[in-house]
């Protein structure tokens, strides 16, 4: 790596720096959009201890999820955490700090973390229990509370292409949280379907500038579909 | 008769304007896009980052990368848009969306709602429900109107922990389309075949009914 | 009009509704992306006492600066107004109230007013005559000021090309201000070079969507650049 | 000899490190791009919207909607990026950016520093540059010495509206490189040919001198 070629050949450079205990801030929807083989690659680290803040904890057998059985995960930062049996049971039995964050406060926190906002106001949960202990204010009559930014030691995100340079497109809904996620880790580790030449992406095109990316590599995509819902032709 | 879940969503389809965007909620709400009046257009948002959601695809347009908020695979409608959970929850936070419609466990005279956990029991997370309440103005809640045991879902103070406070003032359940204004439930049609008495009995919340209470009409 | 199309053909359709003392915000950064035909139709409609929300306000005899001359303004929120005569003279003697406001912080109180986030902390400012009456607070040991968001009756926006849906797409720097700008008007006005169909637009590539999108007009733009600056070849 | 304006370019540019992301102010810093060393890429963020600024264009290439934040026609370099002013000012105001090199009319020796105001004389406001200097951590400050009536410019307290509190660690002037830490400046570097004696002179502020101070060098 020279200048801002940004490529990496191995996850274990990707994923380089990573230690117990620190914020990994990740990207997707559901199984939709999410780094796969940056998830792997931390399951064969086993890393211990990590927060995690993702908007959701993948499914037993796959994306985040993964990292449940080896209890990798000390908390996790999310809006939705259904479909995951080993999940439940560790947040039942207090193994795994849960912090349940209502889906547009959680990608405002990421945007404002990368964006240098320590904090913003939301209706959102106000008079709920995400509220408690949390400020309330009433601007033109109307309340909200005061909700804190997010940033993580590393951010991994999937993207379809990138350039050397790091620049991100991200494709269709598979996008959802991953441009914030990028922009919020002190280092953000791109995983990506093609990777191509500076000059390759139209600038005006680009949804992640690469100055948020710290590395980029090329991954194999399952992209498993949780729910398949078909029409008759 | 107490609504069936496709009734209900042709009630609420009713409510829609041409031109409208719309965000529908999972279960009963997504069943009001099949009911989209004759001569009306409206564009579905869905707040993982789509707004032009499609119908399901066919067996061959199945993509990975485009699901709703469901996590359904879709398809985009013609003029459609993608964007980032953070510009997604902007449009509704910032009440750009026209109607939204979605399901709750409880709703209170006070137009508070609870819909996303039950202690000890369902503990999934709130997903984008707080966000969607908290940010629109109109505001559609189905739900039953009573348990299977009979209790009152439409109550004076809710019970389980709150997805929004003071935010919804219609609610279509099975039985009855019900405003909320001043602490207040306010009849305002009542389900065909179903008397004023009955809903009265299973809404424990204040309900004020007036002299006359249509029947909803289904063309 | 009828369900999503938002193409109108005259200017007197698009700022109708636009009434003395309303607040507009308006896009561009110095001349470049300015919604041209829209600030000569106010000028037009002799509007007086307006809140202008822009970056800048144009230069003598062309952008916002057209509105000076007949006192159409009656208080601007900028972040550089340099580059003109009539506008500095109505600042000095007080006819014209200005609001002078950091361009990032600018920016970002379109967006919160657009994304319904009623403030936000941010370190700009902090320490400066900006601060004055602001809250003050300390997040991780660093100092921030509370900072509110703009809303505006109207907003005017100048785009690349719009889809009949008002879907938009921002050409090179004369993106700017406008996707915030479009975001925080109850009426949002865009003007454009290029008026296409529906689907005709890549859904991955469109920059506003049309949800913040009232009215489409195709305009003419003269494009007046104010440092024309070359190298040899 | 004081510093040309293209030496005090050469200087700033030293300090440019493989990688950087670097946004210049108008002005002086402008021509730091025209010195960027051999073997060394970087890439200029314009504050109005481009991550990539490359040269100014040829008579054919200029084009009204590619300008920079002097709102001077430009170009873009490979790799180059473009987004609205919300996002680059969240790079800025997010510490993105690697170095930032701006002008000023005074600093202090708490590090504030003045650089859009004079009171009754010039009111044009601070664009970009409250947010880059509360946004970065590396900037450095180029600027005269004194004013040409011999007023010092590096004070123990600003006289002009800050710009930014507590937020500038180097600064750069035709006569010293300065470094400001716990409440003084800190002599690091000298012009060619000036001597320590003229640099006490004119430095308001406190000044740690140490015992050998080099000149500066360009290849």
């Amino acid at each position: 790596m020279a200048g801002f070629d940004k490529v990496v050949t191995t996850y274990e450079q990707a994923m380089a720096g990573l230690t117990d205990n620190m914020t990994v801030l990740a990207g997707g929807f559901g199984l939709c959009g999410i780094p796969e083989g940056l998830i792997a690659q931390i399951k064969k680290m086993q890393t211990k201890g990590l927060t995690v803040v993702s908007n959701n904890c993948g499914v037993d057998d796959f994306g985040l999820g993964l990292l449940l059985p080896d209890r990798q995960i000390k908390k996790i930062i999310a809006s939705y955490v259904g479909e995951n049996a080993e999940f439940e049971r560790q947040m039942m039995s207090g193994e795994l700090d849960v912090e349940l964050t209502p889906q547009g406060t959680l990608a405002e926190k990421m945007r404002a973390g990368g964006a240098g906002i320590p904090a913003f106001f939301t209706a959102t949960g106000y008079g709920t229990p995400v509220a408690e202990g949390k400020e309330e204010r009433q601007f033109n009559g109307k309340n909200y509370i005061l909700e804190e930014a997010i940033t993580g030691e590393f951010a991994i995100v999937k993207a379809w292409k990138a350039d050397r340079y790091g620049n991100l497109v991200y494709r269709h809904t598979a996008r959802n949280f991953n441009p914030m996620a990028a922009t919020a880790g002190k280092i953000t580790v791109a995983e990506v379907e093609e990777i191509v030449e500076p000059g390759e992406l139209d600038p005006n095109e680009i949804h992640t500038p690469g100055i948020y990316v710290n590395r980029v590599i090329k991954g194999n995509f399952e992209k498993r579909i949780e729910q398949r819902t078909v029409r008759q032709k | 008769m107490a609504l069936t879940r496709e009734q209900l969503a042709q009630r609420v389809a009713q409510e829609l304007k041409d031109g409208y965007y719309v965000n529908l909620g999972i279960g009963i709400p997504t069943l009001v896009a099949n009911y989209v009046p004759e001569g009306i257009e409206v564009m579905l948002q869905s707040e993982n980052g789509l707004l032009g959601m499609g119908a399901f695809p066919t067996e061959e347009e199945i993509d990975a990368d485009l699901i709703n908020a469901g996590k359904q695979t879709v398809t985009m409608s013609k003029g459609a848009s993608l964007f980032d959970s953070a510009e997604s929850f902007a449009m509704i936070r910032g009440g750009h969306v026209d109607l939204t419609v979605l399901g709750a466990f409880e709703v209170d005279v006070q137009g508070n709602i609870a819909s996303y956990m039950i202690p000890g029991k369902l503990i999934k997370g709130m997903g984008g429900a707080m966000d969607l309440v908290a940010g629109a103005d109109n505001i559609i809640v189905t739900m039953t109107h009573a348990s299977k045991h009979g209790v009152s879902k439409l109550l004076s103070q809710c019970t389980l922990p709150l997805t929004g406070k003071g935010c919804i003032k219609k609610v279509l359940t099975d039985l009855a389309f019900i405003e909320i204004k001043a602490g207040k439930f306010h009849l305002l049609e009542r389900a065909p075949g179903v008397s004023v008495e009955q809903i009265i009995e299973l809404t424990e919340g204040e309900l004020v009914v007036p002299d006359v209470v249509p029947e909803m009409s289904f063309a």
